[in-house]
């Protein structure tokens, strides 16, 4: 596809058409990325109105604001609309769909169809639970425990239940797709050392989705079939299990939160090398962990089950086999730390979200080990420690690498510039109240505060204001992103092919790349991150 | 290109060697084995999945990333099984009430 | 490569496309296996636990039935081998024939199954509140049966779906757009059909045979 | 329960001893990594900043090494994490010889707690200080959680099933019970206190709570009424197994396989005989799914467990 000389605007897959039709019927994974972009914004933004209700309930300690059946449906909604309708899908289907072609040289897809499919079957989902929403919500909590969810439960858990069901399906088709992408639509020259580290954590990801989603399917549908016949699968009455259904979602849900955060993870690489101009520090290192993380995912479930009747023996085996993950983690966080010595370090808004999410990772991180350690995790499982610690990994891991792949690729993606000014703004707004909000969460579940409560023991409350406080200040610093991305659409200066100086073949075409991404199919001849380097000094560290 | 896949005849090689092993599961299925009765069945059923893997599924002469993908999903069942019979098969192991006697 | 067939977006040849498909079909396969696993994996963990209602409660499954169906559906699985086999070489009438040939086994196999399930439901086997079954705990061979119909349900429903499948399949073969590319739309198609019947491979002993002995002491 | 400012949570029982040690050790590495990594990353950041005459990066050959070590250094500090951790772990389910015991029956909202003894209390559960307490806790409907956090304890309550826990408070005094597994509309409200006492004080409430007979009494009366003592006789030739000395032993089992007579054997041979036919007897007794209610079954399994102690522990009272 050659650029029509003397067109006043050059051709690209924005321009390509205009009609709405072209956009919901279109095949091309750039335009496919966007509807998800916009999906999946909307959808942040209702599980964030979700937390600043429950931070609201809790400024006080006695349960005053809201009822407790509401104050259920609020964390209960807002673990299932953040987790599945926009932690899940998030870097992966925007960010992956977007430039996962591009990075490799490829025109589009495996399976464009399917990939379109796959947008509209997350919809579908996201309606489904919206619908159970507004019909007056789901209190089971996200983890749909049995036997509550599947027999005691008088809220819509069956529309919600049914929306992750079908949402599950999405991220399947995503998964295929990535995978025989990479496999079999690399340019030329383009082998699997020379690959983008993005690209190696949208891989392994891609694996989790496949492999772990079919167990939550499993799981969340036998708690369907028990809520329509009125006999279960999981029902104690009948000498079934609970502890089973734990085993089906957590062989899911843990590796799930390996596909919230390897792709912040491969973002993270993306960032640190192209604003240090530095070659990463051991890429076998990092790429290698992205799969080792993606295997070793699956093998640590039962750590969230050492209080829950598990027998000792297997969480003795689950919290060895935990620490296994800490390994491939602590490379990455080396890695990323080694590539900034004697790097060309700047300070754009991408790289703010990238140092800050180094950090926040490695509090999160390190406090995983205390819930890897048996007797530890004993006392602050099921409390605010959790809650902390999980929320250091997706909020302050994957939705600050969100955010710095947005700033990042925005240019990219728009053929934009957004107002670099205020990108720091937030970016330091994002990470004080963050730090504000969850830090002392960390405390506050050590000293036994349970999670899930509506009302609680006033010794706690100074820790929920400094937290609520936090909350509001985090929402301030999403919401200013929304409104100068927004206005950059219009009013931002014109991004160029290249604005960060970065290596990768998504910089080699323009801003907004054309419909078919490449005027001729590249060719690749060296290593990825091949930054000019000053050849004056050198050295190890 | 011509590979046509296996011929006809190793097909119906196959498939009577699939009804053979039908008819020796469902045999054995009446004699009282004990214990052995459940390892011989899935023994069997584990043969039969292999030539129909192998031969009706062409594994045999497939590239290697098929092989791959073709074991990955098993391999991953393997770890679901084993881990989550872990927890079951040992939950009488500790019984608190040892601690507990004189 | 016939010219008049040029690959779809993003391939460069009917090669890769081909090649992508596959691997495509064992990807989606190998999440299909973690599907059927997590089933089995709820109805092994009972069978542990209740070794002995199990056993009486999987007496009453028709296992004469169970071992027709299986022989039909291993059966389909041949002629959809030779329908694979057909489509390779580019016969058009022998593609359609036992495209055929497999799905009406597929229907006979659904059919079997219906009267099975029609069967049990008469000797209140469902485990809805008729459920009777003597001789053991009526929790746990509720669990079996409840185990045993989502099993052969869920499977019945990838029965199904590829019927639908090999229906399209055949009404584009007889359209004569099927061969010219090779058949690889057959064959991804054979992919999945033969898969369905390893599920059941699996399926049977466990649901029917085990326990069939009769009980000692 | 005072409600003043606090950073770091009482301690009110042995195992929260060792917790808090295990803690402090995690604490401590996690401080000297977070350190390093902050410090190397600000220092980096700031040292290397892109300026004029410094636009590009510098060469730096990664060593293998260092990643290395990298991996294993950390890896043995977690082994430590590991090792000490489980060691914590197993004996939270180890009960020491001795233990009172207490039966704990969760349902949605509240805690009933009964004492061998008779007394049963709801969401207050009174004991001495400095004795093992063992908890042997079912729910009758949700999955509940019961957590002491003074305690360091913390332990799912399950339906059908018996889950146990230890604990042994070091000083009197009154600490918070809560749930920590979310069950329902009230979770917040299922809360309790665990009011530890010295043992005069002890020994005078235990004298003044109102008991209608011990469990095993109750227990007893249950056995009767329900018509177990046709068959288990205790005899020779009786058609059921002897009861006594059961509870605490192995059990020969049809098929050649054994099983220790705990809480959860018990409860099952009750509820459905048939799981487990003890060698040399016919599948005889009937199923009592269904037709007793879980603080009947304490009961039975009380009366049951006293059988053992009259005949193995005759030291026991």
């Amino acid at each position: 596809m050659t650029i029509p000389l003397g067109a006043r605007v050059p051709e690209n897959y924005l321009t390509a058409d205009y009609r709405l039709r072209s956009w919901l019927f279109t095949t091309d994974h750039k335009r496919i990325g966007i509807l998800y972009l916009i999906s999946l914004t909307f959808y942040f933004f209702v599980g964030g109105f979700f937390a600043l209700l429950m931070r609201l309930e809790l400024v006080t300690p006695a349960g005053d604001l809201v009822q407790p059946e509401t104050y259920n449906r609020l964390f209960t909604m807002h673990g299932v609309i953040m987790l599945f309708f926009f932690l899940v899908p998030s870097i992966p289907a925007v960010f992956g769909n977007f430039f996962l072609p591009l990075m490799i040289g490829a025109r589009d897809v495996a399976f464009p169809r399917l990939n379109l499919a796959s947008w509209y079957i997350f919809n579908l989902g996201g309606l489904l639970a919206l619908a159970s929403i507004i019909l007056g919500g789901v209190d089971t909590g996200w983890t749909f425990y049995t036997p509550y969810s599947s027999v005691y439960s008088n809220s819509y858990v069956l529309l919600a239940a049914g929306g992750i069901f079908i949402m599950g399906f999405s991220s399947i088709i995503t998964g295929l797709n990535f995978i025989v992408t990479t496999h079999k639509l690399r340019a030329p020259g383009l082998t699997w050392g020379r690959l983008p580290l993005f690209v190696w954590s949208l891989y392994a990801t891609a694996l989790i989705q496949v492999l772990a989603t079919p167990s939550i399917t499993i799981a969340l549908g036998l708690i369907g079939v028990d809520r329509l016949l009125k006999v279960g699968i999981f029902d104690p009455a009948l000498g079934g299990d609970p502890v089973l259904f734990q085993h089906l979602f957590w062989f899911y849900s843990h590796p799930a939160v390996y596909v919230m955060i390897l792709p912040g993870m491969g973002v993270e690489s993306e960032l640190i090398t192209t604003f240090s101009r530095q070659r990463p520090y051991g890429y076998a290192f990092i790429a290698g962990s992205s799969l080792a993380i993606a295997v070793l995912s699956f093998l640590v479930w039962g750590h969230h089950m050492f209080v829950a009747g598990q027998s000792v023996f297997a969480s003795l085996i689950f919290s060895l086999l935990s620490f296994l993950v800490a390994i491939p983690s602590g490379v990455k966080v080396f890695s990323w730390t080694a590539t900034l010595y004697k790097g060309a370090v700047s300070y754009a808004t991408p790289m703010l979200y990238a140092l800050g999410f180094i950090g926040l990772f490695t509090i999160g991180g390190l406090t995983g080990l205390f819930l890897a350690t048996l007797a530890v995790d004993v006392h602050v499982t099921d409390t605010y420690f959790v809650i902390a610690h999980f929320h250091y990994i997706m909020v302050g891991g994957m939705v600050m690498a969100y955010l710095g792949a947005m700033h990042y690729w925005w240019p990219k993606m728009t053929g934009k510039r957004y107002p670099e000014a205020w990108g720091r703004l937030s970016a330091l707004i994002v990470f004080v109240g963050f730090n504000l909000t969850f830090f002392p969460q960390f405390l506050m579940g050590y000293l036994g505060m349970p999670r899930r409560y509506h009302a609680y023991p006033p010794e706690f409350q100074i820790y929920h204001v400094l937290s609520s406080a936090g909350a509001s200040i985090l929402g301030v610093g999403y919401l200013l992103p929304l409104v100068y991305f927004l206005w950059s659409l219009r009013y931002g200066a014109p991004a160029g092919a290249d604005p960060w100086d970065a290596t990768g073949l998504e910089w080699r075409t323009p801003s907004p790349p054309p419909t078919h991404n490449f005027g001729e199919t590249p060719v690749v001849t060296e290593a990825p991150y091949a930054y000019r380097l000053r050849e004056d000094e050198g050295g190890s560290p | 290109m011509g590979d046509d896949g296996p011929r006809v005849r190793t097909y119906l090689l196959v498939y009577v060697l699939l009804l053979g092993l039908l008819g020796a599961t469902t045999g054995l299925a009446f004699l009282d084995l004990g214990g052995a009765g459940a390892a011989a069945a899935l023994l069997i059923a584990a043969m039969k999945a292999l030539l129909v893997l192998l031969f009706f599924m062409h594994l045999r002469g497939s590239p290697r990333l098929v092989w791959l993908f073709a074991g990955v999903g098993f391999y991953w069942l393997a770890i679901l099984v084993s881990l989550s019979l872990s927890d079951l098969l040992t939950r009488p192991w500790f019984s608190s009430v040892l601690g507990s006697r004189p | 490569m016939n010219a008049s067939f040029p690959p779809t977006e993003p391939y460069a040849t009917l090669e890769e496309q081909r090649d992508s498909a596959t691997l495509g079909m064992w990807v989606f396969l190998s999440a299909e296996v973690v599907f059927f696993g997590a089933l089995l994996l709820s109805f092994v963990s009972y069978r542990i636990s209740y070794p002995r209602d199990f056993d009486v409660a999987s007496r009453q499954t028709k296992v004469a039935l169970g071992t027709l169906n299986t022989g039909v559906l291993l059966t389909s699985s041949l002629f959809m081998a030779l329908a694979v086999r057909a489509a390779r070489k580019g016969e058009r009438r022998g593609t359609i024939g036992w495209i055929l040939g497999t799905m009406s086994l597929g229907f006979g196999f659904l059919a079997i199954k219906a009267a099975e399930y029609v069967l049990e439901i008469q000797d209140q086997l469902f485990p809805g509140p008729h459920f009777y079954l003597p001789g053991a705990d009526p929790g746990h061979a509720r669990l079996f049966f409840l185990c045993y119909f989502i099993l052969t349900s869920v499977h019945a429903l990838h029965v199904t779906i590829g019927l639908g499948l090999l229906g399209v399949l055949a009404v584009r073969a007889a359209w004569g757009s099927l061969c010219r590319e090779k058949g690889h739309q057959v064959e991804i198609a054979g992919l999945y059909w033969h898969f369905v019947d390893l599920v059941w491979i699996f399926l049977f002993p466990l649901l029917y045979l085990l326990g069939r002995h009769p009980p000692h002491g | 329960m005072d409600s003043g400012f606090r950073i770091f949570p009482e301690r009110g029982s042995t195992n929260a001893e060792g917790v808090d040690d295990l803690y402090f050790y995690l604490l401590l590495v996690s401080f000297v990594f977070s350190a390093l990594i902050f410090i190397l990353v600000i220092t980096f950041a700031v040292k290397y900043r892109r300026r004029p005459g410094r636009e590009r990066a510098a060469r730096v050959t990664p060593q293998p090494a260092l990643e290395i070590a990298w991996m294993v250094l950390p890896f043995a500090l977690c082994l430590v994490m590991f090792v000490w951790g489980a060691r914590l772990y197993v004996r939270i389910y180890e009960a020491p010889p001795g233990a009172m015991e207490v039966y704990v029956v969760a349902r949605q909202w509240m805690w009933k707690l009964q004492h061998p003894e008779g007394s049963s209390e709801i969401n207050e559960l009174h004991v001495p200080v400095h004795r093992p307490v063992r908890l042997v806790m079912t729910s009758q409907d949700v999955i509940h959680s019961f957590y002491v956090p003074a305690f360091r304890i913390k332990q799912d309550v399950l339906p059908n099933r018996y889950t146990s826990i230890w604990f042994q408070a070091i000083q009197p005094g009154e600490y918070p019970l809560l749930c920590a597994e979310y069950c329902g509309t009230k979770h917040s409200g299922m809360t309790g206190r665990i009011v530890v006492m010295t043992d005069p004080d002890y020994e005078r409430w235990m004298s003044e709570a109102t008991s209608q007979g011990s469990l095993a009494a109750v227990g007893l009366q249950l056995f009767r009424g329900l018509g177990c003592s046709g068959c288990h006789t205790g005899a020779a030739d009786a058609r059921a197994p002897r009861l006594e000395g059961l509870f605490g032993s192995r059990v020969q089992l049809e098929g050649g396989r054994s099983v220790v007579a705990d809480e959860a054997y018990l409860r099952e041979s009750i509820l459905d005989p048939r799981a487990k036919i003890v060698s040399g007897f016919q599948p005889l007794m009937p199923v009592f799914r269904g037709q007793l209610n879980e603080d009947d079954l304490i009961r039975l399994v009380a009366y049951l467990k006293s059988l053992a102690v009259r005949e193995g522990r005759p030291d026991q009272p």
